[in-house]
């Protein structure tokens, strides 16, 4: 599918989408509480048949968190990459690891290293750093002056 | 039915796998809870050798993080780099020359057949085998020698700077290729004389952890795990970079999901990796190994998104840039991570001994997973 | 001509002349336990030895070479380094049983030392029921490996040693029945009878095909009782760090390792009496002038080399297989070799009443 | 056929087991096939890229290349070269910059070949040298410019 057409797919699924174009793939921008739904008709409906993904990560741009998903579709080899901006301070996203199960981990992670809850996780803990670990180290603002490497 | 079992019950028997266990390959800590000899639960604690190499990297110029990421999956550090470096040059839409792109072609396929041999050796020394393990090492040493010949190290070489490589092939490299390719051949035979056609190996790795295609798609396996359940996902197939469009080779697939489905895989990329070599050896274009780049790389405000097939399966790598000599936030996408996550699914209801093999088949690297 | 059993003889009248019976009879028990402990000691530092640089040519490396002569003292400096070692027991082990544990596998070794005939009229205890005795009290090792396992606090052990338990009970039935076929041939289970039916000919050479079945159900039974690889669960490097004897340091663990050894050596040791003529120089029909050339080489050396070689062919196992899984162990033992060579006993008994055999 | 099964069971395996014994025995009688390297009495022969340790090439009027631009030491990834400058005056009056000491840090270096690279004038090159253990870490910390040292001429 074209850029075009999954744009319109996209658009008739959830009316409050805006679009970025002109990167690599398509980039669509979801509000967090419309993320849910919106996952699920992304991996469910046989047109779109996101069932693959294969990035999870999070951006922190200082006034807000960007939530980064990228998809991609095995049998219509088509990608979009879906974003959404949480809140600095409150960080909570639903979770989709019962949808990509590999998302399972990677929620983990970016628990443990950015602070996002993630609503109904079945396991949110942190994942590569000790329990008693407090700060979440990819934050712009994180400062550990007995483990920074200052160059 | 595991799944639902899978819960402490009185009797069972919680053991800690790792981080120091001879089968862990590194510093994994694996917590699995037993009944009988019969696994119940695995659970991952990482973060033994996390480095936090995404916050470094954000710290570092373009051409200083490169050398970062052969530290993560040293075993292939060689793509690693490669998938780096074509981030990079996907933001400064640099063209690469022709020689630059088959000698990364070269040297990515010689370090997945050295990643595949240190493999088979670990793979036999996890089912009880240990004369593998040398015979494996033997080969990896030959690629070893001609690597450092030509990048000056043996494991984290840097070979790969943007917009080319870093120094011309050595004029033995032609030589040292061809005569490997002589050697490996029949080497192949005696590996599937010690493992692949012997019996016991047979019984311990068939019908054990099969992993379902929709399972492998699910939680994002990559690589030859994938692929031993059948999922078709070698990047250099689907969206070919430098020259892998040009090449002749066949994506390895097995149907089966079980550990001698994913071992056949790699076993089979061996060869696959060999013809690659074999088509390229003898047609190395002539012409400059690096495109002429500034001193200082500055990448355009944006986000670039670049993937590549290491041994152990897709490797992206995820630049923000924000117009600065280093990238805004970085992430590494690593095979691993996304194959470890599948073990608790897959080692359910097996037996402590086929957790081994089934951790062996998966092929862990831990500084790949931790990063 | 010099032999051992010409050694024994001037010992013997020795100390029947010089002390009174009740005596020379305790210095003569004495001495034998001397030699036993000597050779255990002897035993562990060159089949250690030999097990390293058979592994080392497989793998296409040179093995130990840095101390001594060409690495010949490697062992040594082994036991002395374990020797030194601070043997530790773990917090919560049960400190009786722990300790005890590696010198009831030892002793069960020592004891089977006992109906060996190391050479020609050179034997401790020539009892009328040798074989027998040494399959039961091989037996014994398993409640060492069971206390070492239990003992020791520590689930690794633990799961090591039920493993090894359920091995060695069932490998038993195999290696038992493979004696049996042999003991049916001769019709005697003393230790010196057996050797002196293979005057003519060893078992496997006169046995045909149910001596040959047999000869390797033994084999594959012994090396899965001495708990080697591919049969090596119960230690299982891979998988249970070191199974049962994890927790063992030191002297303690140097016994175990020993032990390990040296039933090895022990059951190499029946299997060349049984199978390959003990200490029967090797014959070939009415070839005499071969035949009397090889009855120059002295019966020990016989005894040895044909030990040695099986004792050959197990690390040869060891530094070639995988390992096997648990059920598959036992599957192959209940479901391959146990009915194998139930049939096989059958077949020697009839050979036996038919005198097929030659 | 369960039993004709049975059989064919039992002959595979003891092939497939003889295979393997056959070549782990062709490799135990076969001695010229080790590969050991005896270490310290056989010397490794190094490849003539081989990243050792870095060094200052110097001639042997003692001058070096190294005008103290610092490339080296930005492009460094782990702050392993300090370059620590002076001012010289030249025969003709005027002030000039120039090293006056160029710290290397063993202990950091990951020998990623990144100085090299960047180094304007190629005063610096990888050595072969690989047997960097010492007993005491200050050791590793290196002044490459050797004492007495100065600039060729001609080299800006």
């Amino acid at each position: 599918m074209t850029n075009e057409e999954l744009k319109a797919k996209l658009t008739g699924i959830n009316s409050a989408l805006t679009f970025e174009e002109g990167g690599q793939w398509l980039n669509v921008n979801v509000e967090p509480k419309d993320w849910l739904p919106f996952a699920k008709e992304l991996r469910e409906n046989p047109e779109l048949n996101f069932d693959y993904m294969f990035c999870l990560t999070c951006v922190d741009w200082k006034t807000h968190l960007g939530m980064v998903y990228h998809l991609n579709s095995k049998n219509l080899k088509h990608i979009i990459v879906v974003k959404s901006k949480l809140d600095r301070n409150n960080p909570e996203i639903e979770t989709i690891s019962h949808i990509w199960r590999t998302a399972e981990f990677h929620e983990r992670e970016v628990y443990d290293l950015f602070g996002v809850t993630f609503l109904h996780h079945p396991d949110l803990r942190r994942l590569l750093l000790t329990d008693e670990w407090v700060g979440w180290p990819l934050r712009k603002d994180y400062e550990d002056p007995v483990n920074m490497i200052k160059l | 039915m595991f799944e639902e079992v899978a819960t402490t019950e009185q009797g069972d028997l919680v053991i800690n796998v790792g981080p120091q266990h001879p089968s862990t390959h590194g510093v994994l800590h694996l917590i699995i809870t037993l009944r009988g000899e019969t696994i119940m639960k695995i659970e991952p604690h990482l973060g033994y050798i996390h480095r936090s190499i995404e916050k470094m990297c954000e710290g570092l110029t373009y051409r200083q993080f490169v050398y970062v990421t052969s530290k993560m999956d040293y075993l292939s550090s060689h793509i690693n780099n490669h998938g780096c470096v074509l981030c990079v040059e996907k933001g400064l839409q640099l063209e690469v020359t022709p020689r630059a792109q088959v000698i990364r072609v070269l040297m990515d396929e010689l370090t997945r057949i050295a990643s595949h041999c240190l493999w088979w050796g670990a793979l036999g020394m996890d089912v009880g085998a240990l004369t593998p393990f040398f015979h494996a090492f033997r080969e990896r040493e030959m690629i070893n020698v001609i690597m450092e010949e030509t990048c000056g190290t043996r494991l984290t070489m840097n070979y790969m700077v943007p917009g080319g490589v870093m120094a011309d092939l050595h004029s033995n490299f032609q030589k040292r290729v061809k005569q490997f390719i002589k050697d490996f051949k029949p080497k192949l035979i005696e590996y599937d004389d010690l493992l692949t056609n012997n019996s016991i190996f047979i019984e311990r790795m068939k019908g054990v952890g099969i992993l379902s295609k929709d399972d492998a798609v699910s939680y994002g396996c990559t690589g030859p795990t994938a692929r031993g359940s059948g999922v078709s996902c070698d990047i250099r197939k689907w969206y070919p970079y430098e020259i892998y469009d040009k090449l002749n080779f066949e994506e390895v697939l097995e149907t089966e999901g079980d550990s001698y489905s994913r071992y056949m895989v790699r076993v089979r990329e061996f060869r696959q990796s060999l013809s690659i070599l074999e088509q390229l050896i003898d047609n190395i274009p002539e012409g400059d190994f690096q495109t002429k780049t500034k001193a200082v790389l500055k990448l355009p405000k944006g986000e670039f998104y670049s993937k590549v097939e290491t041994a152990r399966g897709e490797f992206g790598v995820y630049i923000v840039a924000e117009g600065a000599t280093n990238p805004y936030r970085i992430k590494f996408r690593s095979p691993g991570f996304s194959n470890l996550s599948a073990l608790d699914h897959i080692a359910r209801g097996q037996k402590i001994a086929d957790m081994i093999a089934i951790m062996g088949s998966l092929d862990f690297v831990i500084p790949d997973i931790d990063r | 001509m010099w032999s051992l059993s010409s050694i024994t003889d001037i010992v013997q009248t020795w100390l029947g002349s010089t002390f009174n019976p009740t005596i020379a009879l305790l210095l003569q028990f004495v001495m034998a336990g001397l030699l036993v402990i000597t050779l255990f000691a002897v035993l562990g530092l060159v089949l250690v030895f030999m097990e390293r640089k058979v592994s080392a040519y497989m793998q296409v490396r040179i093995g130990p070479n840095r101390v001594g002569p060409r690495g010949y003292l490697q062992t040594a400096a082994d036991t002395l380094k374990l020797l030194m070692k601070e043997g530790l027991v773990p917090a919560g082990a049960d400190k009786f049983l722990f300790n005890l544990a590696p010198y009831v596998v030892m002793i069960s070794a020592m004891l089977l030392m006992a109906p060996i005939a190391f050479a020609k009229d050179f034997q401790m205890w020539d009892l009328n029921i040798g074989v027998l005795y040494v399959s039961s009290v091989s037996s014994i090792a398993v409640i060492g490996i069971l206390m070492a396992g239990w003992s020791s606090n520590n689930k690794y052990s633990l799961l090591g040693a039920m493993r090894s338990g359920a091995q060695i009970v069932s490998y038993e039935l195999s290696a038992g029945l493979s004696i049996i076929s042999i003991v049916i041939l001769v019709g005697s289970l003393k230790i010196s009878d057996i050797i002196a039916s293979q005057q003519d000919g060893w078992w496997i050479f006169k046995g045909h095909i149910p001596a040959i079945i047999a000869f390797v159900i033994f084999l594959i039974a012994v090396t899965a009782e001495t708990n080697r690889a591919p049969f090596d669960l119960a230690e299982a490097e891979s998988e249970l760090t070191a199974g049962f004897h994890t927790e063992y340091s030191g002297m303690r663990f140097a016994l175990f390792f020993l032990a390990e050894y040296a039933n090895i050596f022990i059951v190499c040791a029946i299997g060349a009496t049984l199978f390959l003529g003990g200490w029967m120089p090797f014959h070939i029909g009415n070839l005499q002038a071969f035949n009397h050339i090889m009855d120059y080489i002295p019966s020990s050396i016989w005894f040895f080399g044909k030990t040695f070689f099986l004792i050959f062919v197990i690390m040869w196992f060891r530094w070639t297989f995988p390992r096997l899984r648990i059920d598959q162990l036992l599957n192959l033992e209940w479901k391959y070799l146990l009915p194998i060579s139930m049939f096989n006993v059958l077949l020697v008994t009839i050979m036996a009443i038919m005198k097929w055999h030659f | 056929m369960f039993l004709k099964e049975y059989f064919k069971t039992i002959f595979g395996t003891v092939k497939s087991l003889l295979t393997g014994m056959r070549r782990t025995g062709y490799y135990f009688t076969h001695g010229k096939e080790i590969i050991t390297q005896e270490y310290p009495n056989e010397y490794p022969v190094l490849a003539d890229r081989f990243r050792g340790e870095v060094v200052m090439i110097h001639d042997e009027k003692n001058e070096h290349r190294c005008t103290g631009c610092s490339a080296c030491e930005i492009s460094c990834p782990n702050g392993t070269i300090k370059i620590i400058s002076k001012f010289e005056t030249g025969p003709d009056g005027k002030k000039k910059k120039a090293i006056d000491k160029f710290v290397y840090h063993l202990e950091l270096c990951t020998f990623c070949n990144l100085c090299i690279e960047a180094c304007p004038t190629s005063a610096i090159k990888m050595d072969q040298a690989f047997e960097h253990s010492v007993f005491d870490r200050s050791r590793l910390t290196k002044v490459l410019n050797k004492p007495g040292s100065k600039i060729m001429e001609g080299v800006e």
